[in-house]
């Protein structure tokens, strides 16, 4: 393997309308790394998440994916994927944790983590099934495969989300507020997964609010301000002693 | 059953083709609901155009015309096309194929609604969950959106079914041999309009009371696991 | 075949006049219809059976059946019987005009009965607790919060109702009446010339359902202006 | 050869009507098949609605009508008709003993079926004057007629004539003044320029000519409607 | 008049089908008194206050409203007012703010507010529209009132329906979570004004999450644990050391 990072991303723009949310960010993410992205309401932290595999179409920029920059061409108002199968592939390859779950309601929860692998990556089913199990065993909701996601409380929701995504085997996992729709005593169930998996080494990049989470486990931290990285750096460096005074600002009111 | 003047069989016989009008009806009205319904939320103005006409005159115009228009038009029109292309036989549409078409556009028309208000009900979370598996866009329509949608529309649809079970009451008047048609031969044979019309109205209402069972069973299989247990 | 529209424009009044007695019946069943509807409606909410049993019965059966078995049930099967033709009603009976209001009424209001308890029953429970502790009487609680309330909520539902009734007026012509498709009928009888006098009759309703929708649509945004959207599932007719 | 397909309306006894087995039946269809046999042709009868039978022939929905449909020039317009098979007339129905003076109808209700020559006779003569319902089919007309919803009728007479003299309602009404009308004539119906006018016409000739026309008169009524 | 408690309830118990929600609860609240009552989720707060003006049916007890008990008799499975009469007058005396503020949407506010005045209590329309005008006032949104409730932010709306509740001159005022429906910034303003009703010596009863609030407040303190009153006291006691361990658990986590 040469030394491509992971993930690049290089002066991301995105513009809803007249309003330029993303300005210009880069960001690149190397095997292992954990990245988490601060930043208050509203300065573009989940756009710049979503653009990364296109649920949002960046104005400007470029994605590169192991080396392998991914193709876009312009459309109406924005850069859209010119190659629909290098898109599929990449995305295959890129887990996305959503803050609201998004289970699928009529599928039970073993189906929601086996559906991905069955029937876009079309392994053997019973592979695919002691995977599955295997992981719901790990976020520690196998008692409940056969239930439907509504009779799951959130925290366990997001668990069998965090699975799901697991289960497609994706090289980086994208995670957007994971635990900002949860109920505060929900919070720690999943943070505790995620910490798990940052200690396996999985590449990861967190859009959160929980500052003591972040600081534990990120190899970096980014704060974005305006649609602009304002500060960035280790974790001891930014949550220490930033250099921005935005950025003592904010966390001086999230503590 | 009751012998009702000899006219018991028939009128069994009318149930039948009651039942069978309606179950066609329904089928071509389903698809014609989703084609509608796909048209009308595509990005395709001529798509979203044809599909609000559609659901515009069909709305606003009594069924019991689209009935008539359908039964004496549809054949004319038919073999004005076939004639362009040098066919000059008769083109056969009975009153079952009239009503069937009739109805079945009607219904289409209103599942049209139910459906895209279905599709709409989605929440859009759920197409992303699948997007950003790389899941195949067809893929995704049929094993994740569809089955919900399934489920939001299907009382809508139920709903739509129990109209559509008293519209093909319409079609006896171009003479199709229905329930209500065998009513009126009934009756004007025996002079008996009281009896038989009432005897007509509680055979539709007995099959309303089925397919009211049968929309609450599938309503209640759809929503398997959906609400907290 | 060609098609002669030569003919819709030479039948026109007589379109026209049509038109009118179709008016005449909509609107004559519509107001009928929700003035029994009311009490109808809130007989259903009651939780006694003996009191919600009766208004079931009767939007069940209107609701489950045919328009088209209802208008001849009233019509040929009423003036089967000796006793009603010497009734002091036959004069009411006798005339197919009031058959067609009879039926339409009794119809509708099962349909708009339905609608009210729809509206009355979506109004969430918050507001009518709100009522409760205030010590408003039931009556109160009706006339100065829940009615008023739920006009705001039937008005969707309600316009689609009366383009339903607009639409199944068209089965007045089957007895005798010379509503727009009698009317339609009537000529074509004289001219056989099916497809133009009914796309001609069928562009008469359209235009008035339009209008309908229209007018439906204003008055609702009026109305939501404030309130939101609270919209009730619509039961629809046949 | 292929099917000739003969609608009839199945609403107008004893011309054509259908029987608890659903089957129409009548003079009409009794000579309907007497003329197929004569024509060696493979027949079917279907039946429509009396609105529908035109509209229906036009769009080949069926080859001919026997229908008891009268001889008109507005039809004539549309289709062909063969030569007549029977005549019929006009005459005025209603309760027995009731006086009517047939010069003074004004202000009285009167029925006829839609569509028929007795309804376009209703209509060129009373327009305006009298209150004038059509119905659907004759049933419909004899049911109000029955009920008091009409003061009189106007209807062909050979089936009414059949009517007064089967039904039990029947005997409670009567013929009112003279037949009129004579004139009209009662033929198949056949599209424009359809040759199957002519075989229907060679096949009439010959069961007039073989008695087979007669037996079936006889079978109806007692004297010759022809 | 006499020393009669303004509300006296006596040994409260409400089942929902199998589940004893409340199982004996008593409450004493005499004029000026304010009472604030605590718990956890679930533990039955809700249904106790619910319970006071039958807007849920008790299955055992007793309600006395100064000195005068409310006529209750057996009804299906619990007891229901024997005298809707008797029910309704005590009602237009008690008070009741909800959590979901709960207005007539299709009122402006002005009209919500002069609604039970004008037409419950009957009284002259010019009186009820200037002391109408007068508590929107107080509470301050007098410049709203010929607004609909669906145009004004959350605690906008509770304070109308705090207004709507002082309109009926109630001798007691019932509050069930009044800020827990609000956004953070918005529950100050809602606090605002009942800070001002209890300085102004008004009875009542509140079910709160807002500890702060119910330590300044409160003359006494309930905390409610499963259907039980398991602490009771002065706030400085309650607060300060309480006797049960379920209440300290729960006041530590609070705060
Ligand atoms: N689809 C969209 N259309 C228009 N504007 C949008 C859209 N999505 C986001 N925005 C705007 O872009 C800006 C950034 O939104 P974004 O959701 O990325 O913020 P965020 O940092 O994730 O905030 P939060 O912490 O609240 O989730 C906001 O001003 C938002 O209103
Ligand atoms: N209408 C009802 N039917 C059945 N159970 C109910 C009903 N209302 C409340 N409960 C149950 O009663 C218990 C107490 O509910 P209640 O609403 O009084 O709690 P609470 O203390 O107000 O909680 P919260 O702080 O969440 O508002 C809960 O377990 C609840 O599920
Ligand atoms: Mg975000
Ligand atoms: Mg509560």
């Amino acid at each position: 393997m040469s030394k491509d990072p992971a993930l690049e991303l290089k002066d991301i723009h995105k513009t809803f309308g007249d309003h330029e949310v993303l300005k210009g960010i880069s960001l690149e993410a190397h095997d292992g790394d954990v990245i988490s992205i601060l930043g208050s309401s509203g300065s573009g932290k989940s756009t710049f998440l979503r653009c990364i595999n296109l649920l949002e179409n960046p104005t400007q920029g470029s994605i590169c994916f192991n080396g392998e920059a991914l193709q876009l061409k312009p459309g109406a108002t924005d850069l859209v994927a010119a190659d629909m199968k290098q898109l599929t592939r990449m995305r295959q390859k890129i887990g996305f944790v959503f803050q609201s779950f998004n289970l699928w309601p009529h599928m039970t929860i073993l189906q929601n983590v086996m559906e991905g692998p069955l029937h876009v990556l079309k392994r053997p089913k019973q592979e695919v099934l002691e995977y599955a199990e295997y992981l719901l065993n790990k976020v520690g909701i196998a008692d409940k495969k056969h239930m439907y996601p509504n009779q799951l409380s959130g925290g366990q929701q997001q668990r069998v989300a965090i699975a799901r995504t697991l289960a497609m085997d994706p090289q980086i996992l994208l995670f957007d507020e994971p635990t900002s729709a949860l109920d505060p005593e929900l919070v720690g169930e999943v943070l505790g997964v995620m910490r798990g998996l940052a200690d396996e080494g999985r590449t990861m990049l967190i859009v959160t609010h929980e500052m003591n989470f972040a600081r534990e486990v990120s190899s970096e931290v980014v704060f974005l301000h305006q649609g602009l990285v304002e500060e960035k750096g280790t974790p001891e460096k930014v949550f220490g002693s930033p250099d921005s005074e935005r950025c003592k600002a904010f966390l001086s009111t999230a503590f | 059953m009751l012998d009702l003047h000899g006219f018991g069989d028939q009128l069994l016989q009318g149930a039948s083709i009651t039942i069978q009008l309606a179950l066609s009806s329904l089928a071509v009205g389903l698809i014609l609901g989703l084609l509608g319904a796909s048209a009308k939320l595509s990005n395709i103005k001529p798509l979203q155009w044809i599909a609000n006409f559609y659901t515009t005159i069909i709305r606003g115009v009594p069924e019991l015309l689209t009935v008539l228009i359908i039964y004496f038009g549809a054949t004319t029109v038919l073999m004005s096309i076939a004639s362009v292309f040098g066919y000059d036989e008769y083109i056969e549409i009975g009153p079952f194929a009239a009503g069937v078409t009739a109805l079945g556009l009607t219904f289409g028309a209103y599942a049209t609604e139910v459906f895209r208000g279905a599709l709409q009900a989605i929440p859009k979370g759920q197409h992303e969950a699948a997007i950003v598996l790389g899941m195949h866009p067809r893929r995704k329509f049929f094993r994740i959106i569809l089955p919900q949608v399934w489920r939001v529309a299907l009382p809508g649809i139920g709903n739509l079914f129990l109209v559509l079970l008293k519209d093909t009451a319409l079609v006896s008047v171009v003479g199709l041999e229905d329930i209500m048609r065998k009513a009126n031969v009934a009756v004007s044979n025996t002079k008996e309009p009281f009896l038989f019309y009432l005897v007509a109205a509680f055979m539709y209402l007995a099959l309303t009371i089925v397919s009211m069972a049968v929309v609450h069973y599938l309503e209640k299989r759809a929503s398997r696991g959906l609400t907290r247990g | 075949m060609e098609l002669d529209f030569s003919v819709v424009i030479e039948y026109f009044p007589r379109l026209l006049s049509g038109t009118w007695m179709t008016m005449k019946l909509v609107i004559l069943s519509i107001v009928l219809g929700a003035i029994v509807a009311l009490p109808i409606a809130l007989a259903r909410i009651s939780k006694n059976p003996l009191i919600s049993g009766g208004p079931f019965a009767f939007i069940f059966f209107f609701r489950g059946t045919p328009l088209l078995v209802q208008i001849f049930l009233v019509y040929y099967g009423a003036s089967q019987f000796e006793v009603v033709r010497e009734s002091f009603i036959w004069p009411v009976l006798r005339e197919p005009f009031w058959c067609a209001i009879i039926a339409f009424t009794l119809n509708t209001s099962a349909y708009t009965a339905e609608i009210f308890r729809g509206a009355i029953q979506a109004i969430p429970e918050g507001e009518v607790e709100a009522c409760k502790v205030m010590g408003m009487t039931k009556v109160q609680m009706y006339r100065r919060i829940l009615l008023p309330r739920a006009f705001g909520i039937v008005l969707p539902a309600y316009g689609n109702e009366i383009i339903l009734m607009l639409k199944a007026s068209a089965l007045a012509s089957t007895i005798t009446l010379l509503d727009l498709t009698g009317m339609a009928r009537t000529i074509i009888a004289r001219t056989y010339t099916p497809i133009e006098i009914f796309l001609a009759a069928g562009a008469i309703y359209l235009v008035i359902s339009i209008a309908v929708i229209y007018i439906f649509r204003l008055v609702e945004k009026r109305q939501n202006r404030y309130l939101g959207t609270l919209s009730i599932k619509v039961p629809d007719k046949g | 050869a292929d099917t000739v397909r003969i609608a009839t309306e199945g609403a107008w006894a004893p011309f054509n009507y259908i029987d608890d087995n659903g089957k129409p039946q009548g003079f009409d269809v009794d000579i309907a098949w007497a003329l197929c046999e004569k024509m060696e042709a493979d027949c079917k009868v279907v039946t429509q609605d009396w609105d529908g039978l035109i509209p229906g022939l036009k769009v080949r929905k069926f080859d001919a009508i026997i229908a008891s449909m009268s001889i008109t020039e507005e039809r004539l317009k549309q289709v062909d008709f063969t030569n007549k098979y029977y005549s019929g007339g006009l005459r005025f129905l209603a309760p027995k003993g009731k006086e009517f003076d047939l010069e003074k109808l004004d202000g009285k209700v009167i029925g006829a079926q839609r569509a028929t020559l007795a309804a376009q006779y209703l209509e060129d003569n009373f327009t305006g004057k009298s209150t004038l319902k059509f119905y659907d089919t004759q049933d419909s007309v004899y049911l109000d007629l029955v009920a008091g919803r009409l003061d009189i009728v106007l209807s062909d007479e050979l089936p009414t004539y059949d009517w007064l003299k089967t039904s039990d309602d029947g005997s409670k009404f009567e013929f009112k003044g003279k037949s009129f009308k004579k004139e009209d004539e009662i033929g198949i119906a056949v599209r424009k320029g359809d040759d199957l006018k002519d075989k229907f016409n060679k096949a009439l000739d010959e069961i007039m000519a073989d008695g087979t026309y007669q037996k079936i008169n006889a079978k109806y009524f007692p004297f010759s409607i022809y």
